[in-house]
């Protein structure tokens, strides 16, 4: 589905460049849900901004390639690329509130999504944004289309932004720490909403985290990256429980352990 | 009943449009100001050294004529009898006379301002057309060549002062080329210095397009001077905006959704908007008496042209008429600004 | 109070009294702490639980004396806090610290990180001659893992867990008695966090001193404390020792907070326990039990008025109607 | 020695590569204010020579002579000397009231939010008309052109103090040093004002361009000015009779000067401003 090989992004600064990530390769294959685990600075969100073409002006790839549907996206101009966004690749970010634009109502950027590609009726544009806002899970979704981001809570806002990823159904979603800026008990409902939406499609999904319990209970294959490189690939279960590079098993280790069953432990051994 | 439940009512009425509520706290604040403005342009005065009658007859008037003058200013009366006067005379439209020309204040005000008014309005077309254009640019390339010359040509803009580049203007275009009239009024010198207010978008509005076509060229080299200088200040502050606006995550969003370049260039607008139509309220404000001098240069018989030389020569009524009239003016500006901004930005709650 | 707080098993060090804490927010009341209290014993470590706009972050600055509840008393070693003057508590300071989330946040990128480490000294010891000085700082400095020439660098230099270091050396480098944490470790790496925590177990061995742990991370806090506060909504909803809250939780929303860590464990899916919504303002002074409105198993007498702690074991406090039916929140199916 | 020399050399070299707006800026100002006040001139600056009025410029006056006979170029470099100096004081003075306001108005408290309100009126004022009042009330000299500068430009520098250390005081820092015990002096003079400082400089600068544009304005109003001393604003309106004319030189020249200056001032104000961010 996704196959990176290669991958070189550098930084410009002032003197000279700083290479961000180099040589990042990994595969999406079809319906399966991987996740890119690191820690601050391993160079994850660099990785999928090279791939979504969405570096900021002092970023460049200048190396390897990200082959989707027959296209090498780091190549692909920007009308091709365009066409790729949001159509064939869904991007769900961090943080919600960040994500919407807090001026124009929530109906207004369904219609914007879309109608990037494809033409569309004011009146059937309503109809598709309620039956999505439905799909996951929105209360009161005629309010929420008439209404504006601020309105809504971490939780609905960050289903909007789901809704809005995947109006076009696209067979591959990147969601980059798509829990990191919700309430703790928040988050495992957007994550089980997440996982809903990939497996009722059949679809490939890319999940950028920091938590290692997020990738062993929602991916089935992981990529573990450290300052800019892969340092393990492989099915989830194999990694976790039996890491082979050092850093996967420090990373591991750092864990620490589920509390209930060190209380528990504590608790019978009382 | 109906007297028990209306407070209620009203309350939670205020609840549900706090924006409405906000709006008019805001207008309602307005008298409160002018009461202010007119008491400081009543004071003003007395920080001016010195006696206005000795300023009108010059160093070597008899006392007797000093006091003949205090008399006739009503100068001799108490201070708090003064500025009851003061008061009832402003709320009657009065602003006095002129100290020097005798002529009433209120009719110069109104023979002056509509000119100083146009050229604000055509130069702010200048600057904010020609500044967002720049700033957009540059910040859509931000830190790539069109930012880097785009930056250049700003900060050499924002070096020349508006009068220094007004004469340049007026050496190369009217001088050298020919292709400006002489830089002494509004029109050429032969229609004289009597024409009805509004001279250009009149004559536009009339069909008097002659009248227009003659008022417009006199109008090019002031109005670009101008129009350049501040929008070097717009640019700076548009490229400052939406170069922020460009890099937040709800635009890399629209992007990651497909949306077109020109849609994503759109929502980036739209959140720096606020900052933009701000700016434009400021700089009408700086250019009500910052175009004074280019006024002077290019004999435009505008209100700050009037008002430096009422200054020049001390001429009390003339200061406090332009002080009320242009704080008047920088006060509906804020007030029409602060609602617009309110009527745009659905997340403002002014509680 | 028979009921009282559950109380530390030690000498009580901090006594936290009936804390309100209500701001006004444009008009409307914002009861940000609801009737806490809460005992720190000598030498023990307190975790306070909660998400973000429970209230956790407030009483550990009311803790701290930094704000002034709004009702309540703060009780430090024997002396009521808000009967100090303003020179009286500055220098009562020096007994009791701070070290925030946000490590580059909370020091002053201008200042040289010995310079930073040496001011509570500054401050705090005025017999103390400049070279002694120098040489605690240097001292602690390498206590907390950091070398001398550290000393000399900006805050910006360092990696974020080195910053938590130089934060954890200013607040104890007066050998304070009482420190508040205030998610110490939560903007910090799993690998990073785990050495921080162990630091911090370690300085707390060496000098005997308390800790306020206020967290979000269950995990976290069941590695370094000896009891637990959970708080939701300006309230305390279940306290006690640590294995006894993580072992065996009553109250819904421990279990949903305890649910929501994910075990990196392939294959052990825990229950998840889903509550309705999110976290509301804590706008009105509660009548109800504050999980009311999303708890998947409250009845019509948990809106009726404000839920009371009530003792199910050993020093284990919960505020819960339900606590016999807790265990039914796992047959509750997936959320809405 | 010689070696220090040539590390010193190095790191000079070092830092113009890094900082090459500060380099230019500073360097071009630095030119201007030695050529003001010890570059011999070729003429007096206000002696006249009524045999050569409104030369061309020519190898014997380069850029001319002016109606009353002085030497332009001379004039250019000498008015210097008063310009200059008088925009750095100015924004000296801007400066330091907009410490000794700023930083005291730094709470959230109404009294301060309505001052800075009042002051926002004060600022949507015509100022420049304002101050060609004020300076030619004060007493027609070019000294009180620094009230004219200190009130265009004071308020600006209250209000960037004002809001920079307001947005300090919010920081963690500063909770923390109120954690460890600090007195209030202590956290303004330790804390808080050492991080103002990058603003202030970047507005120093900016400020100091303002003012010489402020400089140049009242002067050719014709407000401050005492002839024959030359100013670049006195200059200009000297030569801006002629300029319809034709005789381009004697209005344009000192142009030329005030154009340069402030541009010097603004390079260097970007140049501050990257390595702020920069750091």
């Amino acid at each position: 589905m996704l196959t990176v090989s290669g991958l070189t992004t550098e930084f410009r600064t002032r003197v000279s460049g700083v290479r961000a990530i180099e040589d990042i390769s990994f595969d999406v294959p079809q319906g399966v849900a991987v996740g890119l685990v690191g820690e601050t600075g391993s160079g994850k969100s660099v990785t999928i901004r090279s791939i979504l073409g969405l570096l900021p002006a002092t970023g460049k790839v200048i190396g390897g390639s990200a082959e989707f549907d027959g296209v090498d996206l780091i190549r692909a101009n920007r009308s091709q690329l365009r066409s790729i966004r949001g159509r064939r690749i869904g991007f769900v970010a961090q943080n919600p509130f960040g994500s919407l634009n807090p001026i124009l109502s929530i109906e207004k950027q369904f219609a914007n999504v879309i109608r990037a590609h494809r033409t569309m009726s004011k009146a059937d544009v309503r109809a598709v944004a309620l039956e999505r806002l439905e799909s996951v899970q929105v209360r009161g979704p005629e309010r929420v289309l008439r209404g504006y981001a601020h309105e809504l809570s971490g939780g609905m806002a960050q289903r909007v932004v789901i809704a809005l990823a995947m109006l076009h159904d696209p067979p591959l979603v990147i969601a980059d720490e798509p829990t990191t800026a919700l309430d703790v008990t928040v988050q495992r409902q957007i994550l089980d909403l997440i996982d809903g939406q990939i497996s009722a499609g059949n679809r490939s999904l890319l999940l950028v985290t920091h938590d290692l319990g997020v990738v062993a209970q929602y991916c089935q294959r992981v990529v573990v990256m450290k300052s800019g490189s892969v340092v393990e690939t492989g099915a989830v279960a194999d990694v976790f429980g039996d890491p082979r590079h050092p850093y996967t098993k420090q990373l591991l280790a750092a864990v620490p352990p589920a509390p209930w069953s060190r209380a528990a432990k504590e608790v019978t051994g009382a | 009943m109906t007297t028990l439940v209306a407070p209620e009512a009203r309350r939670s009425w205020a609840k549900r449009h706090p924006a409405l509520r906000y709006a008019l706290v805001r207008v309602a604040i307005v008298p409160i100001s002018l009461f202010v403005l007119g008491s400081v342009s009543f004071v003003l005065v007395f920080f001016i050294p010195g006696n206005p009658a000795v300023t009108i007859l010059g160093d070597f008037a008899t006392p007797e004529q000093v006091a003949r003058v205090n008399a006739q200013l009503g100068l001799d009366q108490p201070l708090w009898d003064r500025y009851l006067t003061y008061w009832s005379h402003l709320l009657q439209g009065d602003l006095g006379t002129s100290f020097f020309t005798n002529e009433p204040v209120l009719s110069d005000i109104g023979k002056f301002l509509p000119n100083t008014i146009e050229l604000i309005l055509l130069s702010l077309l200048i600057a904010v057309g020609l500044g967002l254009l720049i700033g957009v640019t540059g910040a859509y390339f931000a830190r790539r060549w069109p930012d880097r010359l785009l930056g250049g040509v700003t900060s050499a803009l924002q070096s020349v002062p508006d009068f220094f580049l007004a004469l340049v203007g007026i050496y190369v275009f009217f001088f050298l080329l020919g292709w400006a009239p002489a830089p002494i009024g509004r029109l050429p010198i032969d229609a004289g210095t009597d024409h009805p207010p509004f001279l250009i978008f009149g004559s536009l509005f009339r069909g008097d397009f002659s009248t227009f076509g003659a008022a417009l060229g006199h109008a090019a080299l002031p109005v670009l001077a101008l129009g350049l200088v501040y929008s070097a200040y717009f640019a700076k502050t548009a490229r400052g905006s939406m170069g922020t606006a460009l890099t937040t995550p709800q635009v890399e969003f629209a992007r990651a959704c497909g949306l077109r370049e020109r849609t994503v260039v759109r929502y980036a607008f739209l959140a720096s908007r606020t900052t933009v139509i701000t700016y434009i309220a400021i700089l009408f404000g700086s250019l009500l008496g910052g175009a004074s001098i280019v006024e002077r240069v290019f004999n435009w018989r505008g209100m700050g042209q009037w008002a430096l030389e009422g200054v020049l020569k001390v001429d009390v009524p003339v200061i406090q008429g332009f002080v009320i009239t242009a704080g008047l003016m920088t006060l509906t500006l804020f007030l029409l600004l602060d609602l617009v901004v309110l009527a745009l930005d659905p997340r403002v709650s002014y509680e | 109070m028979s009921e009282r707080a559950s109380e530390p098993s030690v000498p009580s060090l901090m006594e936290l009294t009936d804390i309100r804490q209500v701001f006004r927010r444009g008009g409307k009341e914002v009861h940000a702490v609801n009737g806490v209290s809460l005992s720190v014993g000598a030498g023990e470590t307190v975790a306070v639980i909660g998400e973000s706009g429970s209230g956790k972050s407030t009483l550990g600055r009311i803790a701290l004396g930094l704000i002034t509840p709004s009702a309540g008393t703060v009780t430090f070693d024997g002396t009521a806090l808000g009967s100090l003057s303003k020179a009286a508590l500055r220098g009562i300071r020096s007994r009791m610290q701070v070290v925030f989330q946000e490590p580059y946040e909370s020091l002053n990128p201008r200042i040289r990180v010995g310079d930073i480490v040496e001011e509570p000294l500054i401050i705090h010891r005025p017999g103390m001659s400049k070279a002694e000085r120098r040489t605690k700082v240097m001292a602690m400095l390498e206590r907390v893992g950091l070398s001398p020439e550290h000393a000399e660098r900006y805050p910006r230099n360092l990696s974020g867990g080195q910053q938590q270091r130089i934060g954890i050396a200013r607040a104890v480098i007066t050998e304070p008695e009482l420190v508040v944490l205030d998610e110490p470790t939560s903007s910090l790496d799993v690998s990073v966090r785990a050495r921080v925590l162990d630091l911090l177990r370690d300085l707390q061995r060496e000098h005997g001193n308390s800790y306020i742990f206020i967290s979000h991370d269950l995990a976290t806090v069941g590695l370094i404390s000896d009891r637990v506060a959970v708080m939701y909504l300006g309230q305390i909803v279940e306290q006690g020792p640590t294995a006894e809250v993580l072992g065996n939780p009553k109250h819904p929303y421990t279990r949903a907070l305890l649910s929501a860590t994910l075990s990196t464990v392939v294959g052990e899916k825990r229950e998840h326990v889903p509550l309705r919504g999110e976290i509301p303002n804590p706008s009105s002074a509660p009548v109800a039990c504050v999980l009311s409105g999303r708890c998947p198993i409250e009845i019509d007498e948990c809106s009726t008025g404000p839920v009371a702690p009530r003792r199910v074991a050993d020093r284990h406090d919960v505020a819960c109607l339900r606590v016999d039916r807790v265990d039914d929140l796992i047959a509750v199916g997936e959320p809405e | 020695m010689s070696e220090t020399l040539t590390t010193r050399r190095a790191s000079l070299r070092l830092f113009v590569r890094a900082n090459p707006g500060i380099a230019v800026g500073g360097g071009m100002l630095a030119l201007m204010l030695l050529a003001a006040f010890f570059a011999p001139l070729p003429y007096g600056p206000t002696t006249p020579d009524p045999a050569s009025v409104l030369q061309e410029p020519s190898g014997t006056h380069i850029f001319g002579t002016d109606a009353n006979g002085f030497d332009v170029f001379s004039r250019v470099i000498a008015a210097g000397q008063r310009d200059l100096p008088l925009a750095l004081i100015g924004t000296l003075a801007s400066l330091i009231l907009g410490l000794l306001i700023g930083l005291p108005l730094s709470t959230k408290s109404p009294w301060s939010e309505r001052l800075m309100r009042a002051l926002d009126a004060f600022q949507s004022f015509p100022l420049i008309v304002l101050s060609v009042t004020i300076v030619s009330l004060t007493g027609n000299n070019i000294q009180n052109i620094v009230y004219a500068i200190v009130i265009i430009n004071g308020p600006r520098f209250i209000r960037l103090i004002r809001g920079e250390a307001l947005s300090i005081r919010d920081g963690r820092f500063i909770e923390a040093a109120i954690a460890t015990g600090a007195r209030p002096r202590r956290i303004v003079f330790r804390h808080v004002m050492p991080n103002v400082v990058d603003v202030c400089l970047v507005q120093c600068s900016l400020t100091a361009a303002n003012a010489v544009i402020v400089i140049a304005a009242l002067n050719f109003l014709g407000v401050g000015v005492s002839p024959p001393d030359p100013t670049w604003g006195s200059m200009v309106q000297v030569g801006a009779q002629g300029i319809s004319t034709g005789q381009w030189w004697v209005a344009i020249w000192p142009g030329v000067a005030i154009f340069i200056a402030i541009a010097s001032l603004n390079i260097l104000a970007n140049g501050i401003q990257r390595r702020v961010e920069g750091s």
